[in-house]
């Protein structure tokens, strides 16, 4: 026998009004288990909290039921109640007579007695409550952040400030990521490397700041502020602690290879620093092209090395890390353009790309800033831009919009206007899209000063006829094909997702969308979290973005974070999955179910039948559990149970609402 | 002659000690019952035989050996095999403790009516083999026999789409009228290689789920959710309806679940591979939803 | 292995006042909302004062995908007209993917009930959110209509 | 003797069933099984049924109490329907049997169950003799039973071929054969020989070999390939355990008795868990030691009528006969 | 130049775009109006719509411009459009689609594509096979200038590339009988 | 390899040559062709855009007969094999329009067979090195604008060579020692009937063709489809006529004379002599004739 308690509430005339609250009382109070029953004005005053204390001492209630508002709205101020009247807070349960019977049901016959059936309910509901406790787990103070270009590190910057450690784990020889082979940033024209470099080397000082370059995270295990991860440092074969950056070895180094970071416009040794103000700013051997490993002879730069750090011996080493949160900031790729045979499968060396062009406007790149075209370093006159390549392109290449390139691409006609006098650009577009702070202007200053001219329509053919590239479009606008014969062409291509970003999304065990990108928790409320506890998203990684879009969501992210490790203890919610190990038959159909990633094998030990046997079970951990019952259903055996809507309690509000 | 294979079969594996017990079908009572039998010694081998009475799915009984500290041998038919992949996906047996050994399955016979000796060759096949599309072990680690030939299967579902046409009245007086007569034995769910759980929820302490009277509601509620419990987990070996004392046509409920998930999630056969999962395990962000 | 069992009386002859006329008969509607959609959508109902008729009992539950198929076998048995299962929009889901299983589970029940003999209508699922007050209130407008429509439900009813 | 066509017997019924509420085999579209004939209607005495008649006596699912509470006061009343008066057509000499062995359950050493009493007492048996095996799995001459005749019942009938052969057994027998006089003929008969049984059982001293096999490696053996269905269990026509449950609806409920069966896991399973028979070994084991030794050593009596039921639906063959010759052929240290 | 009523026009348009639809399988709302089909159309310079053009036509509900258009003879179904429409629309299925209806509705634009179309499937239903003397003959007579590619047939006939008596099939009752039941089950042409 | 040959109309009287050195190739490649008995026209770009049934019935009339031979279909002419693909597909792909088919053509066409058309089977399915080791004679460099046309490679997806830059001739040439030149007009149309039935308008694509073959440096083109041979070799005097500062002498080659000259045939039995343009001069550079 239980001794439950009944509390209806008038709520003013909200309810007494259309409901007769005294006789759902006096019903009430005949219900099985229920020792006391009474009504009150306004159970959520304080005198009204007080009637409920007062009765649970005097009727030593051991179970409360309340009807009156909605539990969304006050359930928590019930719970309190108890609470501090000594009981444990769920032991309680609440009738919702107000939203969903008096303010609906104007007919107070019908309202009574559907009144009576919902406190019925929750008096059947109630005397199955068990009481239930919060847990609670310690989180590891530290930050991982995946990738190191802008994001990374604002990310990085953003957490360390804050007075967290933080490590960035990038792949690359050095952090900077694509903004450091942007020349110019839109709509201000600032100089990128100008304002990239100093973060970067804000970063690599910053003392809550470990950078891992060219090292890539190679597990994940554990869960929200408690995960370990495993990390590969790949060999560089240069003794980072000997190694000052002095120079000498890719001086000396004899062997030649295109450079990637100049988008093998430019060439680079095969001991590097991707550019000169890499951070750190210490060279890897590219032991694919570099003699030394090629053919066992050379050994140039180890012999010039006046630290001897030259390492040819060195290996790969696997580190294991505890980290409470991680920042996954891995960024994007170039869409690959050489599937439009007609604009010849890439064949065509004056067909350039925008990150190609930025490098050869770069001052510090390949062409030291003056734009040549690569196949007869001529300056070019008239130059086509091409938008949307790859993108909002279903037959080729991606459904969306890649968002950058109609700035990008009007900053990129500004700089052949400004570097080269007498010339002239034409830009293809299909819409131009300016959604941003100074955009709309920038772009207007592009067609309207620079002399851009934006034509409506997209290409179909670029071919080579003689030395110059004939463009052929449909301006749309006038409805006439025309065409244009160009000393270069210069494509926008999409922004894609990097080719192993499903990888990275298997092993951090978050989830991706059809072309790649991470998927947020929420797409307007959650929009740097995942679904996984604990792992947020900054930068293009999770959809194409510019800078300051990038940066901005570096900053949300970083806040997300530092939100989850400045607390010691992360409390978890009561209402989790309990598993009956008992009768668990360690089939695991829920964990493929649980979206949280709360639900994995364990083994445990049991006498059978005279000896110990091994057996898996099902194991919830109740810190990444969020209570959604979807394992429980998935549960034929009816093992797993959801604490506070257990199916024995649902099935007696079944059957309560069903007299 | 398959008898003779595998008595050498097990006699060769328990001789060399690589399995512990073996799982077969032995003669029973009358000359048309074979009846699962487990073989421990080689010299039992020879009770081992295979004929059109094989009818029991074995690979149920591997659920018992859970706790065998050697290995396992059973022969497995077609629906046998694919029941191994079952329990498999289920993680209720490794897949090293066990030692397949196929059997191409001709098709189990019906016992005569009277029990007078006649030609096996006249007697008509079992339902559950008339429909069968999958003689051949699907898993095995040695085979016994060449593959035979698929039969051709008449449509699996034509049963479930004649009552699928019916009159609700109808149909609920048919199935009132077939639940009415279950007496809960529960022969349909111990006999299942889809129905593992340690422990049947209907059988736990207290949980609610079902109760024990025998009326035609309770039983609907048992034979409703043991059908939603095999949902796109029947293997569809027909043993459940094979086994029904009482005779219940309780494939027309498997085949009704398989014929929808089919039709709404994409074609899926439960247990012909490890790697596929079963229907009701996951989701496709577009899958249908008109009655929402 | 009797048909049926003892009849049990319903609640309204129990706590229907006396001087209370004789009520017409009224469809009795389970319903499991999900707390974060549906059952925020019938308090936003509430909120407004969107009127419907007064069939539905609500059960909440944090997601639809909670809901057990028994749980809508059992209604039956013990009784309810109609049953009504509801949650989150797809992609809406505040545990990101429980109402696509929902969507699964009981696309496969509804169709297996209608083999055998239950009326579609009886059992219903809808995706309502917290916005969408007026839908709730539409939708159990329209069940408890169509469940009058077809009269008290014997079907899988162990009470009579 | 009296005797009466077979081809007369519907239109006795018919007369029957004005007076008593009659129970006959039948196998309509379902399970063959006793059920209400209602005039018009195809009794079938072919064989034997599927289900045996203990459901008559002893139903599947019985409403014992009935009960209300309020607060803490609360009122309790025991559910016995008193039934119409019954009468059971057409039990076989095995079924027979098996109600013997239930009033031995039910009605005897100072216990008697009045729902199973008030059933039993109102019932008017009348059985028909088999001339051999119903069915192939029949055995019940190894039990005892005389396949032709069975006493303790209130009218027999022999199966003459066409006719049938009638015999009072007790005093409303003969009041019976009286009134329905007109019904039958008088005639000499001649028993026809009874057709030889497939499966013969010896049962001589089982009792008592068993009481040293407790602990005997056969129990593993033969429980191997059992899958703890209650198929044999609830066919058995003596099998008679059962569960007390109830059920709650607010302020009232019932409880009621329903057939339960020892091969089931959780039969025996305590409420907190243990379970003294937790492998199948420990419950098949039972089942024939219950019904080979102790019921034998309480009543006097084996609790099993031959009747086969267990043998031809047992979805793996287990066989009681086989199940005794392997006893038998036990040696004993 | 006059305003167009879309509201009526659009509401006109509505079933010869699902006409269309089911014709072709191309459905023109889906056309982002890019213009990449009227680029690479190595016709468009003579149309009076480009291919683009006449997409919009069909979106705006303009049907009957779509089908009086000169676009839709001049086409010359190279599918070049179809081959490198981002939509994955095919434009060429739109304009064979048009055209068939411009028949129906008896818009034939351009005179001289249309009759050399129809001699040519006059021949082909008389004989099975294009009798190409024939049809050159025929169709200049048709156009009125009978000394259209005079010049080489001489030469042609020398190297044997024209005969000057059809090759008649077997089966060419058979190929006429597909002209009558095309014709029927797909509608008549007026 | 044997295959059912469907000429069509053109490889009777226009392409004859086409028709005559594609027997020789095939003779030389051990490509058995039977030709479909009575086959009928595919009703090329007439039949489909008047009737869209028409046109899906006419090729599938021939495919019919094929099927029943049990013979996939080898189609020179592009436009012949274009309509007969896509009739291949139509009918593979919708059992509704497969009834329909059935019906106008009275026979019962399956998809069972399909077509492929003359360079597909001639070259990738024979192989270059088949055709390597044939070879008796050299091209010797002879610079060749390998011109496929659009029909060809269309619809995207279902033909065998790339859509646009589709490399199967080019190939051949080369293995033949001649120099395939690398020009951006390979797929662009001809105008296919246009420049009979809209002179100026068909004229202009071919002008175009012509002018971007000979700025490549070409000394011949090969194609593959004797409605573009007609326009590009039977137009260049009309041009050179009609078109200021045109002079065209740009002879042109079907592929199937290029291998069966190389294969050893003289170059009268393959037809070159009955083209419009002078081909010996090009042939007596490079000693083939």
């Amino acid at each position: 026998m239980r001794r439950t308690g009944v509390f209806v509430c008038h709520c003013g005339s909200n309810i007494a009004g259309t409901v007769d609250v005294e006789r759902v009382a006096k019903e009430a109070a005949k219900f099985p288990n229920v020792v006391f029953a009474t009504d009150y004005k306004y159970m959520c005053s304080e005198p009204g909290q007080q009637v409920i204390k007062d009765a649970i001492k005097e009727h030593n209630l051991d179970r409360v039921v309340v009807a009156s508002c909605s539990p969304r709205m006050h359930e928590p101020t019930f719970r309190r109640c108890l609470e501090s009247a000594g009981m444990n807070p769920y032991l309680f349960e609440m009738a919702n007579i107000r939203e969903h019977c008096s303010w609906v049901h104007p007919d107070k016959e019908k309202g009574t007695i559907k009144s009576i059936d919902l406190v019925r309910k929750a008096a059947a509901k109630v005397v199955k409550d068990e009481p239930l406790q919060k847990s609670s787990i310690g989180i590891t103070k530290r930050a991982l952040v995946i990738g190191g270009g802008i994001a990374g590190i604002q990310v990085a910057l953003d957490i360390a400030d804050a007075g967290f450690p933080v490590t960035i784990v990038e792949k690359e020889p050095t952090i900077g990521g694509r903004m450091a082979q942007i020349d110019k940033t839109f709509p201000t024209l600032d100089c990128s490397a100008c304002i990239l470099t100093p973060k970067m080397v804000d970063a690599s000082q910053h003392p809550n700041i470990e950078i891992l370059s060219y090292s890539e995270v190679e597990k994940v295990e554990g869960y929200v502020g408690n995960f370990d991860i495993t990390i590969r440092k790949k060999a560089r074969s240069v003794d980072m602690s000997k190694c000052t950056g002095c120079g000498t070895c890719w001086e000396k180094c004899p062997t030649k290879v295109d450079s990637e970071f100049d988008m093998q416009l430019g060439k680079r040794k095969a001991i590097y620093t991707p550019f000169p103000q890499a951070v750190p700013n210490k060279p890897v051997i590219d032991r694919v092209n570099c003699t030394k490993f090629r053919t066992g002879k050379c050994g140039i730069c180890q012999k010039v090395c006046p630290t001897g750090a030259v390492d040819y011996e060195q290996q790969d080493e696997l580190i294991t890390e505890k980290y409470g949160a991680i920042v996954v900031a891995t960024g994007f790729n170039q869409f690959d353009h050489s599937v439009y045979g007609e604009y010849g499968y890439g064949k065509y060396p004056d067909v350039i790309t925008g990150l190609h062009f930025e490098r050869l406007i770069n001052a510090s790149g390949p062409t030291m800033g003056k734009i040549k075209r690569p196949s007869d370093h001529k300056i070019p006159e008239t130059v086509v831009f091409i938008k949307c390549v790859g993108s909002r392109d279903e037959a080729k290449g991606k459904s969306y919009c890649s968002r950058t390139c109609c700035m990008y691409t009007a900053k990129h006609a500004t700089l052949v206007h400004e570097k080269i006098p007498g010339s002239k650009s034409y830009i293809f577009y299909m819409d131009v899209r300016t959604p941003g702070k100074g955009y709309e202007e920038f772009y207007k200053r592009t067609a309207e000063e620079y002399e851009a001219q934006y034509i409506r329509g997209r290409v179909s053919k670029v071919y080579q006829k003689g030395d110059k590239l004939v463009v052929r479009g449909e301006d749309s606008l006038i409805g006439r094909p025309v065409e244009i014969e160009a000393d270069m062409v210069v494509l926008a291509n999409a922004m894609v997702a990097r080719e192993d970003a499903g990888d990275l999304a298997r092993t951090l065990g978050i989830s991706y969308d059809k072309d790649n990108f991470f998927t947020e928790a929420h797409p307007k409320l959650r929009p740097v979290e995942t679904h996984t506890a604990g792992v947020f998203l900054a930068g293009a990684c999770q959809g194409p973005k510019d800078i300051p879009d990038s940066v901005a969501q570096a900053g949300a992210a970083a806040s997300k974070a530092i939100g989850l490790l400045s607390k010691t203890q992360m409390e978890s919610d009561a209402i989790v999955s309990n598993v009956d190990e008992s009768r668990c038959s360690g089939c695991m159909i829920c964990k493929g179910i649980c979206p949280y990633k709360a639900i994995d094998a364990k083994l445990i030990t049991e006498r059978v039948g005279g000896k110990m046997a091994e057996r898996q079970v099902a194991a919830v951990n109740k810190s990444l559990c969020q209570g959604c019952g979807a394992c429980t259903v998935a549960c034929r055996a009816g093992c797993l149970n959801l604490l506070g809507f257990t199916n024995e309690q649902i099935l007696a509000e079944v059957e309560a609402v069903c007299l | 002659m398959i008898t003779e294979k595998m008595r050498a079969a097990a006699k060769e594996l328990l001789e060399k000690g690589e399995v512990e017990t073996v799982i077969g079908w032995e003669k029973g009572t009358f000359w048309y019952n074979s009846t699962p039998a487990f073989i421990s010694k080689p010299e039992q081998a020879d009770r081992l035989v295979f004929d059109e009475f094989c009818a029991n799915n074995l690979a149920k009984y591997l659920l018992d050996y859970r706790n065998a500290d050697g290995k396992i041998a059973v022969f497995v038919k077609g629906c046998d095999a694919r029941a191994v992949n079952r329990l498999l996906q289920d993680n209720q047996v490794k897949r090293e403790k066990v030692y397949l050994i196929g059997i191409p399955c001709p098709g189990m016979k019906e016992a005569p009516k009277t029990g007078a000796a006649q030609d096996t060759a006249s007697l008509p096949l079992l339902a559950k083999c008339q429909s069968c599309a999958t003689p051949n072990p699907v898993i095995y680690d040695q085979l016994l026999g060449d593959p035979v030939p698929a039969r051709e299967v008449p449509n699996r579902f034509a049963g479930v789409e004649a009552l699928e046409a019916k009159g609700a009245d109808e149909k609920y007086e048919r199935w009132g009228k077939l639940f009415s007569e279950c007496i809960r034995c529960y022969a349909c769910r111990n006999v299942c290689p889809a129905c593992n759980c340690r422990e049947c929820a209907f059988d736990a302490n207290g949980l609610n789920w079902l109760g024990k009277q025998n009326n035609l509601q309770e039983n609907q509620m048992f034979n409703i959710t043991r059908a939603m419990h095999v949902a796109g987990r029947c293997i569809e070996c027909g043993e459940c309806e094979r086994v029904c004392p009482m005779g219940l046509p309780l494939m027309d409920i498997n085949r009704k679940i398989i014929k929808d998930l089919n039709e709404l999630f994409g074609s899926y056969d439960a247990g012909l591979n490890l790697e596929d999962r079963p229907p009701l395990g996951h989701y496709k962000l577009d899958d249908p939803e008109k009655f929402m | 292995m009797s048909l049926n069992t003892e009849a049990l009386p319903k609640s309204q002859e129990v706590t229907a006042s006396p001087e209370a006329a004789p009520q017409p008969w009224e469809p009795r509607i389970v319903g499991f909302a999900c707390n974060w959609c549906t059952y925020a959508g019938a308090d936003l109902a509430g909120l407004s004062r969107l009127q419907y008729p007064p069939s539905i009992r609500l059960i909440r539950v944090p997601c639809s995908g909670r809901v057990n198929p028994q749980f809508v076998i059992r209604a039956f048995q013990r009784g309810a007209d109609g049953v009504l299962v509801a949650g989150c929009h797809p992609g809406d889901c505040h545990y990101s993917t429980g109402n696509y299983f929902t969507r699964r589970r009981f696309l496969l029940m509804q169709r297996l009930l209608e083999y055998m003999g239950m009326d579609p209508r009886r059992f219903q699922a809808r995706w309502i959110s917290g916005s969408e007050g007026p839908k709730f209130q539409q939708v159990v407008t329209q069940m408890t209509e169509d469940i009058k429509a077809l009269g008290p439900n014997r079907k899988m009813r162990d009470v009579e | 003797m009296k005797t009466i066509a077979k081809s007369k017997v519907s239109a006795l019924l018919d007369e029957i069933a004005k007076e008593f509420n009659l129970l006959v085999p039948t196998s309509g579209d379902g399970a063959s099984k006793f059920a209400p004939y209602t005039p018009g209607s195809q009794a079938s005495f072919d064989g034997r049924t599927l289900l045996p008649p203990k459901d008559v006596f002893f139903p599947q699912t019985e409403k014992m109490y009935k009960f209300t509470t309020d607060g803490m006061a609360g009122s309790l009343e025991t559910v016995l329907e008193a039934p119409k008066h019954q009468m059971l057509f057409g039990v076989r000499p095995c079924d027979v049997k098996s109600i013997h062995e239930l009033d031995h359950v039910f009605l005897t050493k100072g216990f008697v169950d009045e729902f199973y009493q008030s059933k039993r007492d109102r019932t008017f048996l009348v059985s028909i003799g088999c001339n051999g095996p119903a069915e192939p799995t029949c055995f019940c001459q190894s039990m005892g039973v005389n396949p032709q005749e069975a006493d303790a019942v209130d009218v027999h009938l022999f199966d003459l071929g066409s006719e049938y052969g009638a015999a009072g057994k007790s005093e409303n027998g003969e009041a019976f054969l009286q009134k329905y006089a007109s019904f039958f003929n008088e005639a000499d008969v001649q028993l026809p020989a009874v057709a030889e049984f497939a499966l013969n059982p010896n049962v001589e001293g089982i009792t008592e070999k068993l009481q040293q096999m407790f602990d005997h490696p056969l129990w593993e053996e033969v429980s191997k390939k059992c899958l703890g269905c209650g198929a044999c269990t609830y066919l058995c026509p003596t099998c008679h355990c059962f569960d007390i449950s109830g059920r709650v609806a607010g302020n009232q409920g019932f409880n009621f008795r329903c057939w339960d069966s020892c091969m089931f896991s959780e039969y025996t399973r305590m409420a907190g868990g243990h379970n003294p028979r937790p492998s199948k070994k420990e419950r098949v084991r039972n089942r024939f030691l219950h019904k080979l030794q102790y019921f034998p050593e309480r009543y006097g009596d084996l609790l099993c009528t031959g009747c086969g039921r267990c043998l031809s639906k047992c979805p793996v063959n287990i066989d009681i006969t086989n199940i005794i010759k392997q006893i038998r052929e036990v040696e004993l240290a | 130049m006059q305003p167009i009523n879309l509201t009526s026009a659009l509401a006109a348009g509505k079933d010869f775009v699902e006409k269309v639809r089911k014709a072709s399988g191309v459905d023109v709302k889906a056309c982002y109006q890019c213009g990449k089909c009227s680029a690479g159309c190595p016709v468009a310079f003579a149309m009076d719509y480009t291919p683009r053009q006449v997409m919009r036509l069909l979106q705006l509900g303009l049907t009957e411009e779509a089908l009086k258009s000169h676009s839709i003879w001049l086409c010359a179904q190279c599918e070049t459009c179809s081959a490198r429409c981002p939509r994955q629309l095919e434009p060429a299925k739109v304009m064979e689609a048009l055209r068939i209806e411009a028949k129906k509705a008896g818009f034939e634009t351009e005179d001289e594509i249309a009759t050399f179309n129809e001699k040519f499937l006059r021949s082909v239903a008389s004989n099975g096979r294009v009798f190409e003397a024939g049809l050159v003959i025929g169709f200049n007579l048709a156009t009125v200038r009978p000394f259209k590619d005079a010049g080489v047939a001489p030469s042609m006939l020398v190297n044997g590339k024209l005969k000057l008596l059809p090759h008649k099939i077997k089966g060419r009752d058979a190929v006429r009988r597909m002209f009558e039941k095309a014709e029927k089950m797909e509608g008549e042409h007026k | 390899m044997k295959y059912a040959y469907y000429p069509g109309c053109s490889l009777h009287s226009t392409g004859i040559e086409y028709d005559m050195s594609s027997q020789l190739v095939a003779g030389k490649l051990g490509v058995e062709l039977k030709e479909i008995p009575d086959w009928n026209c595919c009703g090329a770009s007439a039949g489909h855009t008047t009737n869209h049934l028409l046109g899906l019935a006419l090729p599938a009339r021939n495919l019919a007969i094929a099927e029943k031979e049990g013979l996939d279909v080898m189609a020179p002419c592009a436009s012949c094999y274009n309509r007969m693909k896509t009739s291949e597909v139509a009918v593979k792909s919708s059992e509704e329009t497969k009834a329909k088919v059935a019906e106008v053509t009275e026979m019962e066409y399956e998809g069972k067979v399909g077509v492929k058309s003359a360079l597909e089977v001639f070259v990738k399915e024979a192989g270059l090195d088949a055709i390597k080791s044939l070879a008796v004679k050299n091209l010797g460099g002879m610079k060749i604008a390998a011109y496929y046309g659009c029909l060809l490679v269309r619809p995207v997806g279902i033909g065998f060579d790339d859509p646009e830059n589709p490399m199967t001739m080019d190939d051949m040439v080369t293995a033949l020692g001649g120099e395939a030149v690398d020009w951006p007009f390979k797929t662009e149309c001809c105008g296919a009937s246009l420049p009979t039935a809209r002179e100026m308008v068909g004229l202009k694509l071919v002008y175009d063709i012509l002018t971007m073959a000979q700025s490549a440096g070409a000394e011949a083109i090969v194609t593959a489809c004797p409605l573009c041979f007609m326009n590009l070799d039977m137009r260049q005097n009309d041009l050179n006529k009609k078109v200021d500062n045109a002079n065209f002498q740009l002879p042109v080659f079907y592929f199937t004379e290029l291998m069966a000259i190389a294969f050893g045939e003289k170059p009268a039995k393959t037809g070159v002599r009955k083209h419009f343009v002078d081909t010996s001069s090009v042939l007596a550079k490079y000693n083939l004739k």
